[in-house]
This record gives structure tokens, C-alpha cells and sequence, in this order.
């Protein structure tokens, strides 16, 4: 029994990393309708800028934490406004690429500009481990699960309560028709790319303290991916939740069954999950009538 | 029409329902549609007439009752089949092929008319070609026949609204169908446009043969070509017959036509 | 300004092009073509090797993303499939290179087939899911193989000798991956001028009027996904001929997402679009790699050790800038310099 | 035109087109030196066959031609006095002028009530629920589907939504592309009485593309008429009633007094043009 | 003779610079440059200066063929300095045979460069299986009669960490009561540890590659499991026993190359500080020795074929180096009929305090 609750808990502690990144996936297509490709991209960067921050000007944790979200912020704002704003209203499929082709400048600006060693993301306390009633977690993991906690309500309190959150819905659905109702489609974009960007750059703050800081962060974003398929992809708060789901299946799976099943695990769920909801557990149906 | 010989109907559409979730978008509905006939059914938004359409063409299925076509029950009909059954139909909100021209559009409106093999295809010679060819030489009739030669290549996602509704009439044209389903095809055009589809309209049925079930606001347009006329409130059959009798039953009048109307 | 062609007969109307200039020149470029070993360096011949099969690959693609609008993720996984059908073919079952080539197209079909079944349910991303799904799962399987896949290790395989011919040397391989791509290329182009490719794009513009209009869904997807399979596979025999190896490694997740990019970049839905896409994202690269050192050794000592993320930012930039120009692609470009060239000097 | 008091005549129109040339994707020239003018309180009818280019001047004049690949090459628009042909469309609305775009547009997978919060974007959350409340008293049939998702909804039924979503924003100047398409005789009736009361209960300003000539002409102050991308007829609705040719291809009357049965239009009848 | 002027001596390497592995690829490049600027400050050889062209595959297969043609028939280069990565080194070895280039294998080694011999390919090292042979048997005649755990990573490496494993665990009869594999790339190893833990084992080997081994020693600290835990020498670079701290107690480890520390890795850190700026010096990790040694044989041989350098005249006299000592590891000798040079193992373990990798004796 110790040994499920231990896998259990190892799981949520990776599957709020994947959280993070699941929602903010779900974000940008909400608001949006694309998939950014380089999500896990922007999230490495803001954990480098993150880490050069803290390391050069001692920050401690919970400073290094809003470093992290305004720089994620920064980021996700300055590559809305350079890169996506000019993309706005042509195919879909056009602009899911030029995310692509961000996400091969963010990935080598990183080894650009730092380097391609790992290094060790420092923060006072962080490897601390606790002693939850016989199993040892560490100080970073238990506040990652609270920061994804955080950020579900904060989620949710914004798309109950502001019409905002409509006016995403409404870029996303038919972007040329939101214009014409006066959503300031650019707005809309630019909001979600930060906040996408600020959730991202909190994995991949988090991410670098437990795991280490290196350039293959960014594959993050790829492990996050089921996540969001199987929450829904334009559902915020079912990603986020899935994400803590797909960790603890990982691991349960990795525990009980053979270890080269751990990696599919997450798929083959997804699979049987849309086999069933084709629209993951919490997404929104495709219209189709004529 | 002569009426000696009793005719059975193209269709016959045999108490009909329609369910979504907690709604009866369609209840209990019968109708019919003779051979050479112009059927019209009408009534207010939302009465059920497009769901309608979309049972009788097998978009839907329905969720009780019948729909006979040409003597056959269209329950064992994949929705596929029905175009080759013979029905052939125009969407309310416009469902063209939108990325293709008006040329490619008709065609794969032709589509159950081939039947040549993938392999036969991928070397595109014998058969394909001669199969192509006649297919194209159809589809050329037909823009002829709707006079829209000038749009021919243009990609349908640049044709003015009325455009394209010409072609989606087309492309239900080019199935060569027994029984056409017109959904508001003329909303959208003036009276000059409006003028030229009554014209193909009547032509449709009296040079090709092909049965004609339309809905229609405009009451011109119902009054002058149809037969006889359904009329549909709240997914229920509340009146039918010929124009005349429909414009003047009470119920109708009501429901759907308003006061003013009365006099069109 | 042209003033246009009458068309005597329907037959015209059916052809691939009827314009003279367009046959005179694509008769001189396949001249062109079959004569490129003799006249080229063995480094471009191996550059334009790259292109051919590449090409083949990008054209399989093309039918499924770009015809029936069937996003995948996963086109990695038909490559794999098809590269390691056709070792396993030649190395562990002793087939004949001929008869294993069929294989790495039949293989992959098969498996079309069953990852073709959820798009009868799936839209969109959650079908690109499950094809990401899928060519993870083959590259799991592949590496449990044991000695029959060689797991991490890969197959090593010799160039083979074809219908007699011998394609150990660069040119005859380079001669037979131009006829199989130029067989690719007319397969696809008949297959879209076809009922079967004006139904797959039918498919992707409207599904339901699609279906209306007779088009059997289940059918026309799943054979997308067949073809698309099957010519895929091929591309990864010949990527794993030219490489004479298969191994997972080779067959990274990227190129999925490099797949797309080709296609994209090139105008999505357009096969003149793949040929484009395809030469573009292979070249630019090798283009930068080249005009770098040209630059010669200052500039690259100024740069020291970051001349090659240099060169990778670049090359993402130029996809950026490249789709922020024109998102229609290479060929929406293309079309625009036609239209000029036929109405100038008027511009309508 | 001469029931207007005479102070507002001299104030800038809500909306003057200056002979402007659309183009889309840099080959296609849809609209050609047209201008037009509409006046505060005016109602503006613009008619024309399909193709003539009436929705891509309302497309012009609402800013969302780039969405098309179109651009206004030539020419001015001014919304109250100020340039606004480079304006972006929500900066448009801001400005008080609102469109109903042709073919609805509803956002299809939001509710009935979310599209019209989405309409009244740019409004104080104050104002939003007697808006919305003013909407459903115009069309109870909204009222009943009020949680329903709009892609579901019937054609008419999201013509509805159409409407009531750009009066979410309360503009000043509303820019109808073919309000009546699709609607039931009843419901058209109602819409036009409701134009003519949101003209003299608010004040606004209408500019209207329909091809129900009779009724737009019945509620209109002056009308043009498009052919081909340009204007070849405009006056007050009068005298386009008048017109013989309006008559005829507009209003389906011929020179036998009553209404010609459209079973009796001549065969291949001769087309005529003013232009073209 | 290509690639060779009155003055000049062209040589090319390929290598992932960028990418994940660009860590090893980037080291490795500048330990051949150190080579070549050293080469060129003595004169150059024989009188001609070197000029090093240097490819970038991105660790992707299909890439380095491309390069490597590249480097052979467009650039026209006299020798190759390194061939990348296992799988990138094996798609290329059917091109660098047929062409007869002589070409030194340094980075990451497998069966098929030395065997069967081909004249112009000669390698330096040990491939990761018989290196992680040597690893193992040294751990278990420390840790004698204890029960093994290993997990390893899914790929050719990985395979050939699991079989220089199961070598030796033939050969000792080792007790193995975990045996896991993972995904390249993963980063949580919760699972697999708890795993290790469940079975009881009492040493683990380790084989990731670098941050996959730091995450596998963080587990066992934050599973209170003090286990030894045993990594090839893919991870031996200074980030390594940084980025483990505390969890790096028990981590062992063997390597063919120098530790910095050790007089002679401090000899070499001198030359190498001279001819690289502090930005490189940055970079700098044991790949930067085995492309020192590489090139530096390479070029002991081109300096024995005198005046009139040729591809054949290279490739013999590599055939006959012998006991020649590059500085950085044990004496490099080649034979006809052995074109691998194994220098000597030896083991070492991670000192979290001092933080580098303390030879054991
Ligand atoms: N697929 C569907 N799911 C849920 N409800 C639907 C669906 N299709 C239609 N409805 C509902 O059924 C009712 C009838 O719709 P239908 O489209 O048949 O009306 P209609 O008579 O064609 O109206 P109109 O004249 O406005 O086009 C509407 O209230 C609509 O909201
Ligand atoms: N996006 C576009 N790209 C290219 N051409 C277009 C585009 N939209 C419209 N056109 C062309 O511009 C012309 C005018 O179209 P417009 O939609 O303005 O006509 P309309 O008067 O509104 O017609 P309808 O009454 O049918 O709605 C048409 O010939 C049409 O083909
Ligand atoms: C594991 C690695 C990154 C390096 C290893 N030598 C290989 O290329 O296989
Ligand atoms: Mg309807
Ligand atoms: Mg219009």
C-alpha cells in the first residue's frame, strides 16, 4: 500500500508540471484556436532567464517564482506582438507553424545565449525534503503541486466571471466576426500569450529546480501534450487537471507493469478516452449541422 | 399530369420524428412528393423544415417513423447511399466545397456517377479518362444551363453570396437526381435572380424529369410554382394543399404569413 | 497578355496542362533532371538524392493533411514503418529488394488503416493526437523487437540491386529515386484530378455536404490514409536505402513536424506546392551552412562556437518571415508571379 | 431627405463613401469609384443582383476587408466627419457604427446569450442585461433559446441572433447586410417595423443591403443601386419607385398593372443592364 | 592529394553542435581545435598549416550523412577528426569507407568501426559496451555478492550499456532483481526507483546520460535509499557532480581519459587554456581530451608520412602507431589488424564536497 501511495504522490508532483503546461496549451487555443508549438520552448527560456536572474542577484524562492511568472509574461507578450499579431486571421494551419519556427529560434537562442551544459537551478530551500508521513518529498514538488492548485481557481474565477473569457471564445470560434463586434482580436491574442506564457514559464521554472536546468527542457511541452488532448483542448481547467492524472498513471503504470509501457501508458489512455469522448473529458463538441 | 394511372410517390415521408435531447424538432410529420411534382413547405423559423431536408436526404436519421423513396425504405441507407439513391439537395447556410472552383464543385457533385477503380485512377487512362471526360461534358451543360459560364474557374470562396447559392444548385444538379431538395434557394437574390431560378426550377422539372421539394419564404416564389404546400409550425404538419388554400387557411395566416401578407 | 485557350474538345479539359510553355519546360526540366549526375558535384547530387525522397514522403502527406485535411502528427511512424518493412524484408525474411519494396508500401497501408479508423470519430487535433499516438507507439514497439527489429541498434542494409539495375553507386540511386519520385508526383496528380481526389478534398472542405453528395466517408478516409501510408513507406525504404540503416533514431519525431512544415510552406493542398516546400526546407540549411563559410573565417570566429545555433536561428526565422510574407506558401507566390507575367502590364 | 430638420443637413453625414476601389487579393477589383452618403437618422437602402459588390462596401466601410485579402485602394470613407478607411474594425465600432454581416456569422459554439454578450464587448456591464432585455422583447424566440448553443439553432432563428448581437453594442450607425434573408414573412414584417422604430425611437442610422426591394424601398429615405461594382442609379426611394426599370427587376412589376407570376417570365428573356 | 596545398592541410569534423548532445559534440570540436591550433603554433605539419572545417548533423542520422559527403566531395578534406554520434556514425561508415578517407572515431564508438577492419577508420576508446563492462566488474569486486538493479535507456546506447551489463553479469553471476528501460528524455524517475527500492537491490546501474543519471541519484536521496549507484563516462563532466550534490555520494563511475585534476589533466587544461577563450574554456569536458587524442594521433602520423601526405600513406601509418602518448590517457597503439585502441579504465567516485570525481584506488 506504501509503495501505490508513494508512486501516487511522485505522480502528482511531475503530473502539476505537466498541469501547468497542459493549461497553458489550453489558454492560446481557447482564445485562439491554434496550438502553439513552441510552448515548451517558451517555457525553458523563461526558466533560464529565471535562473540567471536568481543566481545573479540571490533571489529567494518565492521571489524567483515572480520572476519567473513576469518574465513569462514578457516573453509570451514580446512574441505575440513580433511574431504572432502580424498571423492574425490567416489559416490556421500557416500560423501553427509559424509557432514552429519560433519554437527552433527559442531553442537555439537558449544554447545561444547560455550554453548547452546542465546546470543546477539553486534555490534555498527547494531540495529540502519533507517528511510526509514516511514519504520523502521534496520542498519544490509539494509547492508545484499548490502553485497548479492555484492556478485552476485562478482560471476558474476568471472564465466564470468575466466576459472576457466570452470575448476568447468568440476570437476563437470566428475571428473576423469578433472584429466586427468590436473584440479587439489583438488584445484577446496578446492576453492569452502571456498568460499561456506565465504558465509556461512556471513548469519550466519548477521543472529546472527539481529535474535540472538544460536545453531539452523544452520537450516539456511534448510530455504535456496528452495532457491537454485528454482534458480537452480548448478546456483550461480539464488540461490542468489531466495533467496531474497523466502523472500519476505514468508512474502507477511504470510501478506495477513493464517499464517500456510507462511512456505509452499516457497515450494509450488518451486513445481509449477519445475513443470514447471524442472531444477529451472536458472539451467542447464540434458544431455540425447544415 | 394525367391522373389515370395511380402513381406511387417519389416519396412518401410516413410520420416522422426528430429529437434533439429534450426537443421535437420534427414531429409526427407525412408528406409526399409525386413524380413532376413542385412541392413546397413553408412555415416560421425553427419549425423543423430544414431538419426536415436533413432526414429525408439522410444527413439525420430520424427518430421515429419512415421515409420511403421510390418504393424503398431509406432506414437500411447509409448516408452516403442516398445520393445515389437519387436525392439531391442545397444547403440553407451555403456548404460548398469552399477551397475548390465552381467547376471542381459540380464535379464532385457527379461523384456516385463513377465508378472507376483507385488503381484505374492513380495511371488516370481508359476508363478514368473517358469516365472524366463525360463527366465534364455534363458539368458543362449545367453551367450553361444556370448561366454562370463566367464563374467557371473561380474558386467558390470568392463568389458573391447569390453566387454561390446558383452554385450549390448546380452541384445538386450534376447528381442527376430523382427528387430535388431546394432549402431556401432564392433568399438572398433579387427579383430579376429570383425570376431566373423559378425559371431553371420549373425547367429542372420539366425538361429532366425531377421532382421538386423546396422551402421557401418568399411566397411569390411558392405561390407561382408550387403544386401543392406543407406547412410546418413547431416541428407539427399544420396545413397543406394547393397555394391558394394554404395563403388562405387561418391557422396559417398566424402562424406564419402575418396579416399583410395575405394579399401575395 | 494572353488572351486564353478555346477548347475544342472536353478531352482538353481533362489534361494535366494545356498550356505549351508548361510542357516545354517540364520536358526540358525532366531532361535536365536525368541528366544531373553527369554534370553535378557528388554533394549536390546527394543534396537533390535527399529532395527525391523526401519528396515522396511530403507527397504522401500531401494526400492525407493536404487533400483530405487529416492532420497528422505522426507521419514519422508510416516512415518508420516502411524503412524497417523493407530491412526486415531483405535482412531477416531473405525477401528480394523487389518484392521488399512492396513491402514497405504495404506494411504502412495496413497500418493506415487501423490509424485511419479513429478519424471516423476524431477531428482535428485529437485526431493529430492519435497519429502522434501512433508513431510513438510503433517506435516503442520497434525498439521491444529484440534481434528481429534490432531494437536501439537498427538494421544495417546495402543499397540493393533493382530489376537488374545496380544502385550501389550515387547515380544509379540517385536515377531511381527521380523515377520514384516522378512516379509519386503522377500518382498523386491523378489521383487528384480524379473522382477519388476531388471526393478527399470534398471530405476536407465540408464533410457533411461531402457525404450528401455520395461520398462514402469511411471509405474515402481510410483509403487517405492507405495511399498516404503506402507512398510514405516507401520514402522511408529509400531514406533507409541511402542511409543504409534503419534505426529509431533516424527516424526522430521532428520529421513529422519537418513533414508539415514542407507542406505548409509550400501551399498546402497543392502537390506543385510539396515540390516547392520540399526543396525549400531541405535547401535553406545547406544554403545558410554554405553562405556562412563564404562569409568567410572572420565572421566566423566573431561568432565563435554559436555559428551553428546561428544557423538554426536563421533557418527559423526564415519559416517565420516566409509564412508572415505570403501564408498562402510557395505557391500562393508562384501564383501571383503568373498572374503578373499574364497580364502585364495590367494588373487586372 | 426634406423631412430632416434642416440643422442636421449641415452637420458631416454618419457615413460618406468617397469613390472608393476595392481589390481583393491584388487582382480581383470588386468595387469601383463608388461613393455614397448617409445622413444622421437616415435610413439607406443598397441594392443591386448578386456580385454587384454591395457586401464588400459594407465590408469595406466596417474594416474587415484584410481578412479577405481586400484592400480599400482608392478612395476615403469618413464615419461623423473622421477618416476611417485604414481603421481597424473594432476601432470602427468603438466609433459608434456596427455591422450584421451577410450570412450570419454566429459564433457557433457559444450560446445564444454569450453571443450577444460578445456584442456588447465594448459596453459597461451596467447597460448589458437592459440591452440584452430589449433584445428579447424584439425577439422572444431568442428569449427561449437564451442557453441554447447557436450553431444548433435554425436559420432564421440565428438571423435573430445576428441582429440582436450588433444592437448588443447600441450603435449609432448599424450597417445590415440582408437582415430579411431567411426569415419568415411574419418575422420580416417585424424586422422592418423594428428598423423604422430603432429609426425613431434611437435616432439611428441605417445603412441597408437587401434584396427585398419593396420592402427596403418602403422604409428607406434614398437608395443606391449597384451593378457590377459600381453605382449606376441612386435617388430618394421615390423616385427609384418610379423608375421603370426598378420596376421591372427590382419590384417585379411590369407595365400591365399587377404582379407578373414568376411561372410566366418569358423564357430566355433579354437582360438588361444599365452598365456592363 | 585532396584537401592538401603547398600551405594548407584541410580536415573536417562532424559532430551535433547543436541540439541535446551538442554538450559532448561542442566539447569534442574544441578539443580537436586545441589540437590544431597547438599543431599550427609548432610550425604546422611538415610546413603546411592546418584548417579545420567543422559540420553540424544536429544529432539527426540522415543530417550527417549529408555533412559527411559534404565534408569528402565539396569541401575536399584530407581526414575526418570525428564522427558524431552511434547512430549518426553508423549511417555515415558505408560513405567514409568507400571513400578511403582517413578518419578517427573518438566520440562514441561501436562494433562496426574496427570490425570488420577497414583501412582508413581507426577508433579510440571503448565502446559504451565493453566500457560499461569494465564499470561493472570494477563495482561489483568493490560491492561483492550484493543483488543489481539496472535501467537503462531505450536506445542504441542504451542497448549497449544493457550489454556490457548482462557481460559481466554472466561472467560473475551477478543477482539482478530490477532490470527497467526508459524513454530517451524522460526527466522523472520516480517510478523506477521506488521500483529498485521495491525489489531491494543494493547497487544500481545507472544508465542514462547525463541528466537522466542525476535525476536517477536525486530519487534515491529523496527515497532515502543510499544505494551505490554506478554511470558510464557519457557522464563524467563537471556539471555532473554539481548538478547530484548531496545525492552524488555514492556514484560511481570508470573513464580512459585523464581527470582534470590529476597532474596530467592539469598539463593539458594548460595547453588547452592558450589557445581557446574563456567563453570555450567554458565548454571544456572529457570529449575535449578524446578529440585532443584523436587528432593529435591522426596527426602524428600525417607528420610520419612526410612531405608528400596521401590518404594511403595516412592510413598506414595509423595502422602503425605504437605506444604513442597523446597526454590524456593511456598510450595509443594501432595494428592492421586493430584499428581500436582501448586505453585503461579506471574507476572513480563522485565527491560531492571537493565537487568532481575522486579516482578509487
Ligand atoms: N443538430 C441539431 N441539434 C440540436 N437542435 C437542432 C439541431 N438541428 C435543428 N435543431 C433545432 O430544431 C429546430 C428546427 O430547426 P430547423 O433548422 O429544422 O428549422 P427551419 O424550419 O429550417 O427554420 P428556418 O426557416 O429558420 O431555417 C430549431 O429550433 C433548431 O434549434
Ligand atoms: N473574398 C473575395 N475574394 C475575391 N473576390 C471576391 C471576394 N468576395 C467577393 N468577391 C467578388 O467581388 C464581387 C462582389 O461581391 P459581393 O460579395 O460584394 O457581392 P454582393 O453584391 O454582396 O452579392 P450578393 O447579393 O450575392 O451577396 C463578386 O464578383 C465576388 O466574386
Ligand atoms: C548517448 C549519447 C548522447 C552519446 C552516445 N555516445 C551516442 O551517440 O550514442
Ligand atoms: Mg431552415
Ligand atoms: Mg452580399
Amino acid at each position: 500500500m506504501s509503495y501505490f501511495i508513494e508512486l501516487v504522490v511522485s505522480g502528482l508532483a511531475v503530473g502539476a508540471i505537466y498541469g501547468l503546461v497542459a493549461m497553458s496549451f489550453a489558454v492560446i487555443y481557447k482564445a485562439t484556436g491554434i496550438v502553439n508549438f513552441a510552448q515548451g520552448e517558451m517555457g525553458m527560456l523563461t526558466a533560464y532567464t529565471s535562473w540567471s536572474l536568481a543566481t545573479t542577484m540571490g533571489t529567494g524562492a518565492v521571489l524567483t517564482v515572480v520572476i519567473a511568472v513576469v518574465a513569462g509574461a514578457v516573453l509570451g507578450l514580446v512574441c505575440e506582438r513580433l511574431i504572432m499579431r502580424p498571423m492574425l486571421g490567416e489559416p490556421v494551419l500557416s500560423v501553427v507553424l509559424v509557432t514552429v519556427g519560433l519554437a527552433v529560434v527559442l531553442r537555439s537562442v537558449v544554447t545561444m545565449v547560455w550554453d548547452a551544459s546542465p546546470h543546477k537551478f539553486e534555490l534555498a530551500g527547494a531540495d529540502t525534503i519533507v517528511n510526509v508521513s514516511g514519504i520523502g518529498i521534496r520542498a519544490s514538488q509539494i509547492s508545484v503541486i499548490g502553485v497548479l492548485l492555484i492556478a485552476l481557481a485562478g482560471f476558474w474565477f476568471f472564465l466564470r466571471h468575466s466576459r472576457f473569457g466570452v470575448a476568447m471564445r468568440a476570437v476563437a470560434a470566428d475571428e473576423k466576426t469578433a472584429r466586427l463586434m468590436g473584440v479587439s482580436t489583438a488584445r484577446v491574442q496578446a492576453v492569452a500569450w502571456a498568460a499561456a506564457s506565465a504558465l509556461a514559464g512556471l513548469a519550466g521554472a519548477f521543472f529546472a529546480v527539481v529535474y535540472g536546468l538544460a536545453p531539452t527542457v523544452f520537450e516539456l511541452g511534448l510530455k504535456a501534450f496528452p495532457a491537454t488532448v485528454l482534458g480537452g483542448f480548448d478546456s483550461v481547467l480539464g488540461s490542468g487537471g489531466s495533467g496531474l492524472l497523466i502523472g500519476v498513471l505514468e508512474n502507477l503504470v511504470g510501478g506495477y507493469l513493464p517499464s517500456t509501457l510507462k511512456e505509452i501508458a499516457g497515450f494509450v489512455l488518451i486513445l481509449v478516452v477519445l475513443m470514447v469522448r471524442p472531444f477529451g473529458l472536458f472539451g467542447e463538441k464540434r458544431i455540425e449541422r447544415v | 399530369m394525367t391522373a389515370e394511372v395511380p402513381q406511387i410517390p417519389v416519396l412518401d415521408v410516413r410520420k416522422v420524428s426528430k429529437r434533439f435531447g429534450g426537443v421535437k424538432a420534427v414531429n409526427d410529420v407525412s408528406l409526399n412528393v409525386m413524380p413532376r411534382e413542385i412541392v413546397s413547405l413553408i412555415g416560421p423559423n425553427g419549425a423543423g423544415k430544414t431538419t426536415t431536408f436533413n432526414l429525408i436526404s439522410g444527413v439525420l436519421p430520424p427518430s421515429e417513423g419512415q421515409i420511403i423513396f421510390k418504393g424503398q425504405d431509406t432506414a437500411t441507407l447509409r448516408s452516403s447511399d442516398f445520393a445515389r439513391a437519387g436525392i439531391g439537395r442545397t444547403f440553407q447556410n451555403l456548404a460548398l466545397f469552399r477551397q475548390g472552383t465552381v467547376v471542381e464543385n459540380l464535379l464532385v457533385g457527379r461523384h456516385v456517377h463513377f465508378n472507376y477503380s483507385v488503381l484505374e485512377s492513380l495511371l488516370f487512362w481508359g476508363r478514368p479518362r473517358t469516365a472524366e471526360i463525360a463527366a465534364r461534358e455534363k458539368v458543362e451543360q449545367i453551367i450553361e444551363f444556370l448561366e454562370i459560364e463566367e464563374l467557371r474557374d473561380k474558386p467558390v470562396s470568392q463568389l458573391a453570396y447569390g453566387q454561390q447559392k446558383r452554385v450549390e444548385l448546380g452541384r445538386a444538379l450534376a447528381c442527376e437526381p430523382s427528387l430535388l431538395l431546394l432549402d431556401e434557394i432564392v433568399a438572398g437574390m433579387n427579383r430579376e435572380e429570383k425570376e431566373d431560378i423559378a425559371r431553371f426550377t420549373l425547367d429542372i422539372r420539366d425538361e429532366f424529369g425531377i421532382a421538386v421539394l423546396m422551402i421557401e419564404h418568399d411566397m411569390q416564389v411558392v405561390m407561382d410554382l408550387s403544386d401543392r404546400v406543407y406547412v410546418l409550425d413547431f416541428g407539427q404538419l399544420i396545413a397543406q394543399g394547393t397555394p391558394q388554400e394554404v395563403a388562405a387557411n387561418p391557422a396559417v395566416l398566424q402562424a406564419y404569413l402575418g396579416e399583410e401578407a395575405a394579399h401575395a | 497578355m494572353r488572351s486564353g485557350f478555346f477548347k475544342q474538345r472536353y478531352a482538353d479539359l481533362v489534361v494535366l496542362t494545356d498550356s505549351p510553355f508548361v510542357q516545354s519546360w517540364s520536358t526540358a526540366l525532366v531532361v535536365a533532371l536525368v541528366a544531373a549526375p553527369v554534370v553535378l558535384s557528388p554533394y549536390l547530387l546527394a543534396h537533390m538524392t535527399v529532395i527525391l525522397f523526401t519528396l515522396v514522403g511530403a507527397l504522401g502527406l500531401t494526400i492525407l493533411t493536404g487533400f483530405t485535411g487529416l492532420i497528422s502528427l505522426g507521419h514519422v511512424g508510416f516512415l518508420m514503418l516502411g524503412g524497417y518493412a523493407y530491412a526486415i524484408g531483405v535482412t531477416r525474411l531473405g525477401l528480394p529488394p523487389e518484392f521488399a519494396l512492396l513491402l514497405s508500401a504495404a506494411v504502412p497501408a495496413l497500418f493506415g488503416l487501423i490509424v485511419g479508423l479513429p478519424s471516423l470519430r476524431l477531428h482535428g487535433l485529437y485526431l493529430a493526437i492519435t497519429t502522434l499516438a501512433f508513431s510513438s507507439i510503433v517506435s516503442a514497439a520497434i525498439l521491444a523487437g529484440g534481434k528481429f527489429t534490432g531494437a536501439g541498434k537498427g538494421i544495417m542494409i546495402n543499397r540493393p540491386t533493382l530489376l537488374g539495375m545496380d544502385l550501389s553507386s550515387e547515380r544509379a540511386f540517385y536515377w531511381f529515386c527521380l523515377a520514384m519520385a516522378a512516379l509519386a508526383l503522377l500518382v498523386t496528380l491523378n489521383v487528384r484530378r480524379s473522382y477519388i481526389g476531388r471526393a478527399l478534398v470534398a471530405i476536407r472542405d465540408n464533410d457533411i455536404a461531402a457525404r450528401t453528395m455520395g461520398v462514402n466517408l469511411v471509405r474515402f478516409k481510410l483509403l487517405a490514409f492507405l495511399l498516404s501510408a503506402a507512398l510514405t513507406g516507401v520514402a522511408g525504404a529509400m531514406m533507409g536505402m541511402y542511409l543504409n540503416i534503419v534505426s529509431v533514431e533516424g527516424y526522430p519525431f521532428l520529421l513529422s513536424i519537418e513533414a508539415l512544415a514542407v507542406i505548409i510552406v509550400g501551399g498546402l493542398g497543392s502537390v506543385l506546392g510539396a515540390v516547392f516546400g520540399t526543396i525549400f526546407i531541405l535547401t535553406m540549411p545547406e544554403l545558410f551552412g554554405t553562405v556562412m563559410s563564404m562569409l568567410g573565417g572572420r565572421l566566423q570566429d566573431l561568432m565563435a562556437t554559436s555559428a551553428h545555433e546561428i544557423r538554426s536561428v536563421l533557418y527559423g526565422v526564415a519559416i517565420i518571415a516566409f509564412l508572415r510574407f505570403d501564408p498562402r506558401g510557395l505557391r500562393g507566390i508562384w501564383h501571383d508571379a503568373r498572374h503578373a507575367w499574364v497580364f502585364w502590364p495590367l494588373r487586372y | 431627405m426634406a423631412s430632416l430638420p434642416q440643422a442636421i443637413s449641415t452637420a458631416p453625414p454618419a457615413l460618406a463613401v468617397h469613390n472608393i476601389q476595392v481589390v481583393y487579393g491584388g487582382a480581383i477589383e470588386a468595387v469601383r469609384d463608388v461613393s455614397l452618403e448617409v445622413r444622421s437618422g437616415q435610413i439607406v437602402a443598397l441594392l443591386g443582383s448578386n456580385g454587384a459588390g454591395k457586401s464588400t462596401v459594407l465590408k469595406a466601410v466596417s474594416g474587415v476587408l484584410d481578412t479577405e485579402d481586400g484592400e480599400i485602394e482608392k478612395g476615403s470613407v469618413h464615419l461623423f466627419g473622421e477618416a476611417v478607411e485604414r481603421a481597424p474594425a473594432p476601432a470602427i465600432v468603438a466609433q459608434g457604427m456596427v455591422q450584421v454581416p451577410e450570412g450570419r456569422r454566429l459564433f457557433a459554439t457559444l450560446t445564444v446569450e454569450e453571443n450577444l454578450v460578445v456584442g456588447a464587448h465594448l459596453q459597461g456591464a451596467g447597460r448589458l442585461a437592459e440591452t440584452r432585455d430589449y433584445v428579447y422583447t424584439l425577439f422572444p424566440r431568442l428569449a427561449d433559446r437564451r442557453k441554447q448553443i447557436a450553431g444548433y439553432l435554425s436559420g432564421g432563428e440565428q438571423q435573430m441572433v445576428a441582429i440582436g448581437r450588433a444592437l448588443m453594442s447600441r450603435p449609432k450607425v448599424l450597417a445590415l447586410d440582408e437582415p430579411s434573408l431567411g426569415l419568415a414573412p411574419l418575422v420580416v414584417t417585424e424586422i422592418f417595423n423594428t428598423i423604422r422604430k430603432l429609426r425613431e425611437s434611437s435616432g439611428l442610422t441605417i445603412l441597408l443591403v437587401e434584396q427585398n426591394a419593396n420592402r427596403a424601398l418602403a422604409i428607406a429615405d434614398y437608395a443606391y443601386i449597384m451593378e457590377n461594382g459600381r453605382v449606376v442609379l441612386d435617388g430618394t426611394s421615390e423616385q427609384l419607385r418610379r423608375n421603370q426599370d426598378v420596376r421591372e427587376f427590382y419590384l417585379g412589376l411590369s407595365s400591365q398593372p399587377g404582379r407578373t407570376s414568376m411561372k410566366d417570365v418569358k423564357h430566355y428573356k433579354r437582360r438588361k443592364r444599365w452598365l456592363s | 592529394q585532396q584537401g592538401v596545398t603547398d600551405t594548407e592541410i584541410l580536415l573536417g569534423d562532424i559532430l551535433p553542435l547543436t541540439g541535446p548532445p551538442a554538450l559532448l559534440g561542442v566539447a569534442h570540436n574544441l578539443g580537436v581545435k586545441v589540437a590544431v591550433a597547438e599543431a599550427n603554433a609548432a610550425g604546422g605539419i611538415n610546413g603546411r598549416k592546418l584548417r579545420l572545417i567543422s559540420e553540424d548533423d544536429g544529432y539527426v542520422p540522415s543530417r550527417t550523412v549529408q555533412g559527411v559527403r559534404k565534408l569528402i566531395t565539396s569541401d575536399k578534406v584530407f581526414a575526418l577528426t570525428s564522427l558524431s554520434g552511434t547512430a549518426q556514425g553508423q549511417a555515415a561508415l558505408p560513405v567514409v569507407r568507400q571513400a578511403g578517407i582517413p578518419t578517427m572515431a573518438t566520440i562514441s564508438l561501436f562494433e562496426e568501426l574496427y570490425k570488420p577492419v577497414s583501412k582508413n577508420v581507426f577508433a579510440i576508446g571503448g565502446d559504451h559496451e565493453s566500457a560499461t563492462a569494465g564499470l561493472v566488474a570494477k563495482v561489483a569486486d568493490k560491492f561483492p555478492g550484493k543483488k543489481w538493479a539496472i535501467i537503462s535507456q531505450d536506445d542504441d546506447y542504451g542497448e549497449l550499456v544493457r550489454q556490457g551489463f548482462e557481460l559481466v553479469q554472466k561472467e560473475k553471476k551477478l543477482s539482478v532483481v530490477s532490470s527497467q528501460i526508459y524513454k530517451k528524455g524522460q526527466a522523472d524517475f520516480s517510478s523506477e526507483i521506488l521500483k529498485v527500492k521495491q525489489s531491494g537491490a543494493e547497487v544500481l546501474m545507472a544508465g542514462g546520460v547525463l541528466g537522466e543519471n542525476v535525476a536517477m541519484a536525486k530519487e534515491l536521496e529523496r527515497n532515502g535509499f543510499k544505494i551505490p549507484m554506478a554511470v558510464t563516462y557519457v557522464s563524467r563532466v563537471p556539471a555532473s557532480v554539481k548538478l547530484m550534490g548531496a545525492a552524488g555520494e555514492n556514484v560511481y563511475t570508470v573513464d580512459f581519459v585523464t581527470l582534470e585534476e590529476s597532474p596530467r589533466g592539469k598539463a593539458f587544461m594548460e595547453k588547452v587554456k592558450q589557445h581557446l577563450t574563456p567563453e570555450e574554456m567554458g565548454r571544456v569536458n572529457r570529449y575535449t581530451f578524446t578529440g585532443y587524442a584523436g587528432a593529435r594521433t591522426l596527426f602524428e602520423a600525417m607528420k610520419r608520412c612526410g612531405k608528400s601526405l596521401t590518404w594511403d600513406c595516412t592510413n598506414a601509418e595509423l595502422a602503425k602507431t605504437q605506444n604513442f602518448d597523446t597526454g590524456v590517457m593511456s598510450p595509443i597503439s594501432f595494428s592492421a589488424t586493430q584499428h581500436l585502441a582501448a586505453p585503461a579504465l579506471f574507476l572513480m567516485r563522485s565527491d560531492p564536497a571537493s565537487v568532481s570525481y575522486k579516482p578509487v584506488e
